[in-house]
């Protein structure tokens, strides 16, 4: 188990250390910071000032080495742009998006495990084909349409809904929540539904495709021979086996919640890292964007980390794998 | 009285010398003063500074206003005056360029100083409305004495808070969030708006900030999207306030290189014959492009500079006529009967619509022949671009910062030497006798004199077709019923003019 | 005796787009209590279908088209869901083929035992583990009360096959119909397992119904065989005269061609040909076209189940009323 | 041809094609839309590229049957007076020039590499999969994102051909681990197949063996996953298009008309944007139909 | 390692003299598999290196034209030494000689090819070893086509009609798909697929225990009648007794990777010698006393990862003495056949 958890730890660093090195080598080419940087009238002395005063000038690899040393000490020295410590304008950011990835998250297992099941065990029926055609619209819509649609149909028609940010927060220590108030929860609806959505429908087809597998195989007809009731068969039998595969493609769906957060946050001006980042794209705010796709890389790895142990919890095969035996 | 303001954009700091913005600087204005401020009409009238006046033709000598207290208290005295132009010179700050040519900055007594500068410096008086003045005290005890320097990876205090002589204090600050500001209980001067409390929000997303603005959850809202000015005004709880802006929208094209780049004409360059640019101007259906793209919220112009401009010469603001079949013919003349290929940047999320407009400009262009490959991008990579002088033809905006027609002159027409002239003069219009002219109206402080001096510059620059002027976009703001506010038209939102309906 | 089970001209048909195949046709047997019944057949012939259909776990499209299963006398075929549930696991066990496939890998035997017993009988918890734990010393499994709480593939196949006959008798039943139990096992495993359905059989006096293809177990554990051909039972009668003197010629055959381990033979009787595919069934008898006797009422008259000697064959050379050609 | 097809109806799937009324119905609406995109330069009554054609006063017409609608445009006309129903036959060219190349490539890249990983396994799978992680951890909007940038500062003046490429091999670079993923698990189980194994007793060469015996059977799953993957990759190219990064807007696909449509779904001209969504949905729609439709079919227990 | 490299004369399962070497040779064959942990788990959890001997040991000879039965618990390794022989792994210590040349060394040369067209396999499932998706005819005729043996399509189908009637199939079958037919006939297309170069020596991993008895019997004919008219020589795996009486003409036992006995098929099933030799014997199920109860072999399979000390059967055996569980019984000539047992060698049974 340790060892099992050192070389995923391993893995991860090389993982992470191979992710910065690509963003760092496409910064090479998304802008010129120094642009934005210096105002109107610079003149190409002081360009030149600031470029190397920025390290911008030395070669790639020892722009890189620098950035990695500091990286590794947490250290990704202040935005070009808002001249803010990147590590704080994150730590500012994440809760926020990660309340969001969660609560869709939540959203999407939570209506999509049932909706799967019901269509398989009902495959065929009107209701399970209704339910497998809707859901087809959730892939085949931009989120930005949806996100955009959703905000006029419950804030600017209906008024249920706010259309902007994420409402009244509450700092517990440094994380500042939005899940603690009336007005944070209000506020969460639209956007999570909007993020929740692609992956919810791919949720519901996976495991409905799963389920549907697990239900033909041999220990579910002998569970059924034995003359369990069919509540245990499909829910105490069929369901936790279906569950393993899910686990590793919702794990890898939460990495892209996180990521597809940019689109939703930039509908509903949702204050998170997604927003952050895409206006660092347009500025070419290098600093940010290196912190930010090394974070990214991190909760990927935390979450493959994660899933992999929940295996473990799940299926009593692996415990003995990772323990050594065979 | 609260009132909820969103922008499509955030101020990036509390730092008034850290970013030469213009969002940056007018939400700033309300937390700080300069020695100058404009007025609803964007006349200088006075701030920190009771009255000024030239000594010397070097020589600027303002009188400080008495009786001032940041707000923390400390009162503002000379030396404040001193230690920020001072602090605008320090590294990391963007406002170099408004004290560059500064000789001295002298402290006459604690509340009257004297600013000398290198030459003589006319429009002194409003380049100073831009520089805001910070406490010395209060910058001192807070290791904020420079603005923050990015390199070195340190933050800087003032960043993040702000202690000003402005009408409204600092309360809250969440960068790309919100930021709330107060009421100023000490405020000098008059506060001719009744709001005590403003929430400012950046709003990016344009349906979503129409939609925050329909459902109630903003008061102020800018820009509206042209398109949807109709939809705010039909709205029971909120109307669209249009009106000219200052930002000048305006084609340039390459007349330096010998061969165009990204052309089918190669070994030579089309644009540096007259003829060519003339019939780009006059193929260009402005009426189409304020009647559709714009929505009717432009005033198309014949000059580089709008009205409200100090310079502006209204005989001047004629276009040449529109004319399709006189443009193919002079392009005939010109050699290209076939018309030509050439490459236009634009970018797609700076200015009013302008992906759209450069995209009704090619379609204009192509009934005269000429083909455009029209590449529309991002501000991230459209401005190193086009700054690198990587293109043929090119959309800008330009907004005098100084509110006077020398800087359009001086960054725009000037022929590009390398101490800032023509910075902005991405295809390199070269006349000297407007350099000749943008050099004398630096220097001279006679209005009549300076002004015949703008008229004639501005006239060779449109005879030679410099540039290809458009229109001057129109501010839309988006605002709800309940409140009453003045739109400056340099886009200006100062709370200390906003007024909200009681019972509402 | 009253028979415990009785098939009665059952019938088991699978619509496909190409017609409707019959897979069983006609079949009626029954079973005492207390009696092995084997039945044997080539691969294909019907015999997992027949297990299948009695306790009423047809793979759908698979349907009983008509006939009836009777157990104790009563008709089982047509019950709903829920009132066939307690029958099976309850009143008829069944065992399955694949050891390894038959247990939910992801639960401890011992759940799902206690969930069998729980699901029958009205018992506690732990005397529903203190049951399971006898059974699996029934079933000779050492150390059963510790090794209860094992997952499956903690046990080696014999082990599993011995599980899984422990659950399928966990709640007693009547009637155990076990599915090719030792195909996948090593001979002497194979003995074991063979060892405990005889002492289940002699001392709890169930009925077994044993699929098998290897005619040494049919040989060593059965009362009687029932053989089967093509969706028909082609005979049926007591053990050693089926062996030794089978009446019908699929049988002889079938005999013929088993390898044996005392005479000296260089080559294997073997039955030229291949059994027919179910949507090509012969008119007739559908041995006919393989048979070395076959006349010409074989090819357009299907024969009954006849008395012949000690066995019943399905075959017209028993014919007493009919004169049988040389 | 006939034959083929007379063949194939006849076969296993194509029985369970002709008795799915869902399949046919989305097959049948695949071809349309295909049909439009393929001869879009002679169905669609316009030629929306063609700048000059283009009447600004005729923008933002309704369609032909609201009040100020004309005849001439059919599903009305977007904020520069292109015909709706022309741009939605080039867009949709475009969409699925996009999404099936990308696809494709994607799909390419994905077997050949998941074949090599799972067949010779060691450290070349050990690093392919590492480097499936690293990709996995750029997901697939930010690659699209970052390459999108990066090809446009490369080859900033060429912009038609280039953009596509660009936007192309971004989704592409950001596709093709699944598929990698997929077709490595398969060739593992498929790998140690007996059939595989009498190949190489027989001496046939590696290479031949991963081509001709193993490729042909881990096939199954990978069009599956194409057929929602075209989809996606569509939608994909739609959301860049969002962020700004997208095709350039002389040439708008299905992607650029919805989002600048979406700027106009306030001001009423709802047009402009739920026509291309409602084509981009009935692509994604039959795309995903058959799809899912296919995996049934070609799953031998279900049939 | 204690077992002995072939005595030139006197080869297991010679009978009458012959001179020439014999056509198949295993010479000390061993096959390891190393199962450990992952090194980072070996040193964190200070777990050993776990090496698997598969084949530990195995010397047998088998003349041209007769056949070699091999039988055996699961796991005994009797796939691994078919697969050793057909070059599909390479082994740890020993060789593998076929007609008089190194088999191993060869595969990995440029003869390799050659060698691969004399030896051939028949693998234990008719359904997985035949590609789903290729038809009968591309399937036999892959072989000829990779060694050249034909030129031109209509020689290749008439080869390939050719060999599928020697297996009792038709050309009418050769456009099919194996799914199209029965376990009997798909293990005949693989009998075709593995006869199609005209191979000298054919290795059969159970290729019939996915069968029914009518099948088998099918299939076994064909072996046999193909050896008489090809004289092909056969190693035939099994744990089907009966089966491997029918086929063999010696009979190899092995427990454990390792070969305990090795005797005529007479001999072996008339006197078995090693006490496993003879538990396995008496738990086969007779056919012809129904009802009698047999004895399965007692005791628990041994763990290969961690085998016994000494004899390797020695937890099981009714005859185990000290010596026993000390030191490895060698493969002996005893009492006319290789046994490895030191009650037999003491003359205690
Ligand atoms: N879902 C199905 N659709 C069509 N035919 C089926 C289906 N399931 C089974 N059959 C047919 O029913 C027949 C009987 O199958 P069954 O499994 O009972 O054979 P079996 O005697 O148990 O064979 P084996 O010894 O190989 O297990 C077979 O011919 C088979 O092809
Ligand atoms: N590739 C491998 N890696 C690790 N261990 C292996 C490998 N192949 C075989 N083994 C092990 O070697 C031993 C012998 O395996 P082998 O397949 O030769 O047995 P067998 O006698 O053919 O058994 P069966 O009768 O079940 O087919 C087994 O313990 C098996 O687990
Ligand atoms: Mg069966
Ligand atoms: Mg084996």
């Amino acid at each position: 188990m340790l060892a099992f958890i050192l070389r995923r730890m391993l893995q991860a660093v090389v993982v992470m250390v191979t992710v910065a090195f690509i963003a760092f080598l496409l910064f090479q080419y998304v802008g010129d910071p120094v642009v934005f940087l210096l105002g109107q009238d610079a003149r190409p002395e002081q360009i030149r000032e600031l470029r190397s005063a920025l390290g911008l000038d030395q070669p790639f690899f020892v722009q890189f080495w620098h950035f990695l040393g500091n990286a590794v000490q947490g250290e990704f020295g202040l935005s070009l742009r808002q001249g803010a410590k990147v590590s704080r304008l994150i730590a500012e950011r994440f809760p926020a998006t990660l309340e969001l990835a969660l609560i869709a998250a939540l959203l999407a297992l939570l209506v999509g495990v049932p909706m799967g099941v019901y269509a398989a065990l009902r495959r065929g029926s009107f209701g399970s084909q209704l339910f497998m055609t809707l859901s087809l619209l959730g892939v085949s819509l931009p989120t930005f349409l949806i996100g955009i649609l959703l905000i006029l149909v419950f804030s600017v028609t209906l008024g249920w809904f706010p259309s902007f940010g994420r409402g009244q927060t509450v700092q517990v220590g440094w994380w500042g929540t939005g899940l603690a108030t009336r007005d944070g929860w209000h506020h969460i609806v639209l956007p999570s539904i909007t993020l929740a959505i692609f992956q919810l429908t791919l949720i519901m087809r996976l495991v409905r495709a799963e389920m549907l597998e697990v239900l033909r195989t041999d220990y579910i007809k002998f569970a059924r021979a034995r003359g369990l009731s069919n509540r245990a068969i499909h829910f105490g039998h069929a369901l936790k086996n279906t569950m393993v595969p899910v686990m590793t493609i919702t794990g890898l769906q939460l990495g892209q919640l996180i990521a597809f957060a940019i689109i939703t946050e930039t509908v509903f001006q949702w204050p998170g890292m997604g927003l952050l980042f895409i206006q660092a794209v347009t500025f070419a705010d290098i600093p940010v964007m290196a912190c930010y796709l090394c974070l990214i890389a991190l909760i990927f790895v935390a979450i493959n980390l994660v899933v992999d142990l929940l295996y473990f919890v799940v299926d009593p095969r692996l415990r003995v794998a990772a323990a050594g035996g065979h | 009285q609260a009132v909820r303001i969103a922008n499509q954009g955030d101020a990036l700091s509390m730092d008034p010398h850290s970013l030469n913005e213009s969002l940056q600087l007018d939400v700033l204005g309300n937390i700080y003063d300069a020695l100058v401020l404009r007025d609803k009409d964007l006349s200088l009238m006075p701030g920190l500074a009771t009255a000024w006046k030239q000594t010397s033709p070097t020589v600027w000598r303002f009188d400080l206003r008495k009786n001032v207290q940041f707000h923390d208290g400390t009162p503002f005295t000379a030396d404040d005056v001193l230690f920020s132009m001072a602090r605008t010179q320090a590294d990391g700050s963007d406002m170099k360029s408004y004290t560059n040519d500064f000789k001295a900055v002298r402290k006459v007594d604690s509340h009257t100083v004297e600013i000398e500068t290198n030459k003589p410096f006319p429009i002194l008086p409003d380049m100073m409305s831009r520089v805001m003045i910070m406490s010395k005290k209060w910058c001192e005890d807070n290791q904020a004495t420079r603005p923050v320097d990015r390199r070195k990876g340190i933050e800087n205090a003032a960043s993040f808070r702000a202690n000003g002589t402005g009408p409204y204090r600092l309360r809250e600050r969440q960068p790309g969030v919100r930021t709330t500001f107060v009421r100023n209980g000490n405020y000098w001067g008059k506060v001719e708006g009744n709001v005590q409390e403003v929430v400012f929000t950046p709003i990016g997303n344009d349906a979503t900030r129409v939609a925050a603005l329909l459902s109630g959850e903003i008061d102020v809202m800018e820009p509206v999207p042209l398109q949807d000015v109709d939809r705010v005004n039909a709205s029971p709880n909120a109307r669209a306030l249009t009106g000219p802006e200052l930002r000048t929208i305006f084609l340039g094209m390459d007349q330096k290189r010998d061969e165009l780049l990204y052309s089918n004409i190669k070994g030579k360059n089309p644009f540096k014959d007259k003829r060519v640019r003339q019939a780009f101007y006059q193929a260009i259906d402005i009426e189409g492009i304020r009647k559709t793209v714009m929505r009717g919220a432009s005033s198309p112009t014949g000059e580089m500079v709008g009205n409200g401009i100090n310079g502006f010469q209204p005989d001047l603001n004629k276009r040449l006529p529109y004319d399709p079949e006189g443009a193919k013919k002079l392009l005939t003349e010109a050699g290209y009967p076939n018309g030509f290929e050439v490459t236009m940047n634009c970018p797609n999320d700076r200015y009013v619509n302008d992906s759209r407009i450069c995209q009704a400009v090619a379609a204009n262009l192509s009934r005269i022949g000429v083909k455009i490959n029209l590449a529309a991008e991002t501000k991230g990579t459209y401005f190193p671009k086009i700054l690198r002088r990587d293109t043929s033809f090119y959309l800008l905006g330009w907004t005098p910062s100084t509110v006077d027609a020398h800087d359009p002159l001086n960054a725009i027409m000037s022929c590009v030497d390398d101490k800032g002239a023509g910075q902005f003069n991405l295809g390199a219009y070269c006349n000297p006798k407007v350099d000749e002219l943008a050099r004398k109206v630096q220097a001279e402080t006679d209005k009549t004199k300076r002004n015949a001096m703008i008229h004639e510059a501005f006239k060779i620059h449109q005879d030679d077709i410099g540039h290809i002027p458009l229109h001057q976009q129109a501010l839309a703001w988006g605002v709800s019923k309940r409140v009453e506010l003045v739109q400056r038209p340099d886009n200006n939102i100062s709370f200390k003019w906003i007024k909200v309906k009681s019972g509402a | 005796m009253n028979p415990l089970l009785q098939v009665q001209d059952l019938v088991v048909e699978f619509p496909t787009r190409r017609g409707t195949l019959r897979a069983l046709d006609r079949i009626s047997f029954d079973i005492a209590p207390g009696e092995i019944l084997g039945v044997v057949g080539e691969s294909g012939a019907g015999k997992s279908l027949t297990g299948a259909a009695i306790i009423g776990l047809l793979e759908p499209p698979g349907r009983i088209a008509s006939g009836q299963v009777l157990l104790e006398g009563e008709r089982i075929d047509n019950l709903p869901f829920e009132r066939m549930r307690h029958i099976r696991g309850r009143r008829i066990g069944a065992i399955f083929q694949d050891p390894l496939t038959s247990l939910n890998p992801l639960y401890t035997i011992g759940r799902q035992l206690e969930e069998t017993i729980r699901a029958h009988l009205p018992v506690e918890r732990a005397e529903a583990r203190r049951r399971a734990i006898a059974l699996l010393e029934e079933t000779g499994i050492a150390a059963a009360d510790e090794r209860i709480d094992h997952y499956p593939h903690q046990f080696s196949g014999g082990m599993r096959q011995r599980v899984v006959i422990a659950l399928a008798l966990a709640a007693e039943p009547q009637l155990v119909v076990a599915d090719e139990p030792t195909t996948a096992l090593d001979v002497s495993i194979q003995a074991q397992i063979i060892q405990l359905l005889k002492r289940i059989c002699r001392e709890r006096g169930a009925a077994v119904m044993l699929i098998t293809h290897d005619m040494g177990v049919i040989a060593e554990t059965c009362d009687r065989v029932a053989v089967m051909y093509a969706g028909r039972l082609a005979e049926i009668g007591p053990v050693h005269e089926v062996i030794h003197q089978p009446a019908h010629p699929y049988t002889m055959g079938l005999m013929a061609s088993i390898p044996d381990m005392e005479g000296e033979r260089e080559r294997l009787n073997q039955i030229d040909g291949a059994m027919p595919r179910l949507n090509a069934i012969p008119s007739g008898c559908a041995y006919n076209p393989r048979c070395p006797r076959a006349f010409e009422r074989c090819t357009h008259e299907r024969p009954e189940l006849l008395n012949a000697g000690a066995t019943r064959a399905a075959c017209w050379l028993h014919d007493a009323h009919a004169e049988v050609p040389g | 041809m006939r034959q083929l097809l007379a063949r194939w109806l006849d076969g296993d799937v194509g029985y369970s094609f002709r008795t799915s009324p869902v399949a046919m119905l989305a097959a049948a609406i695949a071809i349309v839309c295909l049909f439009c995109a393929v001869f879009a330069g002679w169905v669609a009554p316009h030629n929306p590229f063609d700048l000059t054609t283009l009447e600004l006063g005729d923008a933002r017409r309704p369609p032909a049957w609201l009040a100020e609608g004309s005849r001439k445009y059919l599903l009305g006309t977007d904020d520069q007076g292109r015909d709706i129903l022309s741009a939605l036959m080039y867009g949709a060219r475009i969409s699925l020039v996009v999404g099936v190349v990308s696809v494709l490539l994607s799909m390419v890249i994905g077997v050949s590499l998941g074949l090599l990983a799972g067949f010779r396994g060691g450290w070349v799978d050990a690093f392919l999969m590492r480097l499936c992680d690293v990709m996995l951890s750029f997901p697939a909007i930010l690659v699209a994102l970052l390459i999108a940038g990066v090809g446009r500062a490369l080859f900033p003046n060429a912009p038609n051909t280039v953009a596509f490429g660009v936007l192309i091999l971004a989704i592409t670079l950001a596709g093709w681990v699944q598929y990698a993923r997929t077709v490595r698990g398969s060739t593992l189980v498929e790998r140690s197949k007996e059939y595989v194994q009498a190949a190489r007793v027989t001496g046939v060469a590696p290479l031949r063996i991963m081509l001709r015996h193993v490729l042909p059977n881990v096939l199954g799953p990978v069009l599956v996953l194409a057929t929602i993957h075209i989809a996606t990759a569509i939608i994909t190219e739609a959301t860049l298009s969002f962020l700004g990064v997208g095709v350039p807007p002389t040439s708008p696909s299905l992607g650029t008309l919805i989002q600048v449509g979406n700027n106009y779904l306030f001001s009423g001209e709802w047009w402009i944007t739920v026509f291309p969504a409602v084509m981009l949905i009935l692509i994604a729609l039959s795309v995903n139909l058959l799809g899912d439709w296919l995996r049934d079919a070609l799953n031998p227990r279900l049939r | 390692m204690d077992s002995l490299p072939l005595p030139s004369g006197e080869r297991a399962g010679v009978r009458g003299a012959s001179l020439e070497a014999p056509l198949v040779q295993a010479i000390d064959l061993a096959r390891t598999f190393d199962v450990s942990a992952p090194w980072l788990n070996r040193v964190l959890e200070r777990k050993p290196r776990q090496l698997l001997h598969a084949v530990d040991g195995v010397s047998f000879a088998i003349e041209k034209g007769r056949t070699l039965g091999l039988v055996g618990e699961s796991g005994c390794g009797k796939s691994t030494v078919a697969r050793l022989l057909v070059g599909l792994y390479a082994p740890t210590r020993g060789s593998f000689r076929f007609d008089g040349q190194d088999a191993h060394a060869a595969f990995r040369s440029a003869e390799g090819r050659k060698l691969r067209r004399r030896i051939q396999m028949i693998f234990q499932d008719p359904y997985a070893s035949l590609n789903p998706r290729w038809t009968v005819e591309d399937i036999v005729g892959e072989p000829l086509k990779e060694h050249g043996l034909v030129e031109g399509r209509a020689a290749l189908r008439e080869r390939v009609g050719e060999l599928l009637s020697s297996v009792g199939l038709g050309l009418q079958d050769a456009a099919k798909y194996p799914h199209q037919f029965s376990g009997g006939q798909r293990q005949r297309i693989s009998i075709a697929r593995a006869i199609a170069t005209h191979p000298d020596f054919l290795v059969c991993d159970e290729p019939t225990s996915a069968l029914d008895v009518s099948v088998q019997a099918q299939v076994l004919n064909i072996m046999k009648d193909l050896q008489r008219r090809l004289g092909l020589t056969y190693l035939f795996i099994s744990h089907n007794l009966a089966v491997v009486r029918h086929v063999s003409d010696d009979v190899g036992v092995m427990y454990l990777g390792r070969l305990v006995e090795v005797a005529p098929k007479q001999q072996l099933f008339a006197r078995p010698q090693h006490p496993y030799t003879r538990m396995l014997l008496d738990a086969i199920p007779k056919m012809h006393d129904t009802g009698r109860a047999r004895t399965p072999v007692q005791g628990e399979v041994p763990n290969p990862l961690n085998p016994p000390a000494g004899c390797a059967f020695h937890p099981r055996c009714p005859h185990a003495g000290a010596r026993c569980k000390a030191e490895r019984p060698a493969l002996l000539e005893l009492r006319g056949v290789r046994v490895a047992c030191h009650a037999v060698e003491e003359a205690r049974i």
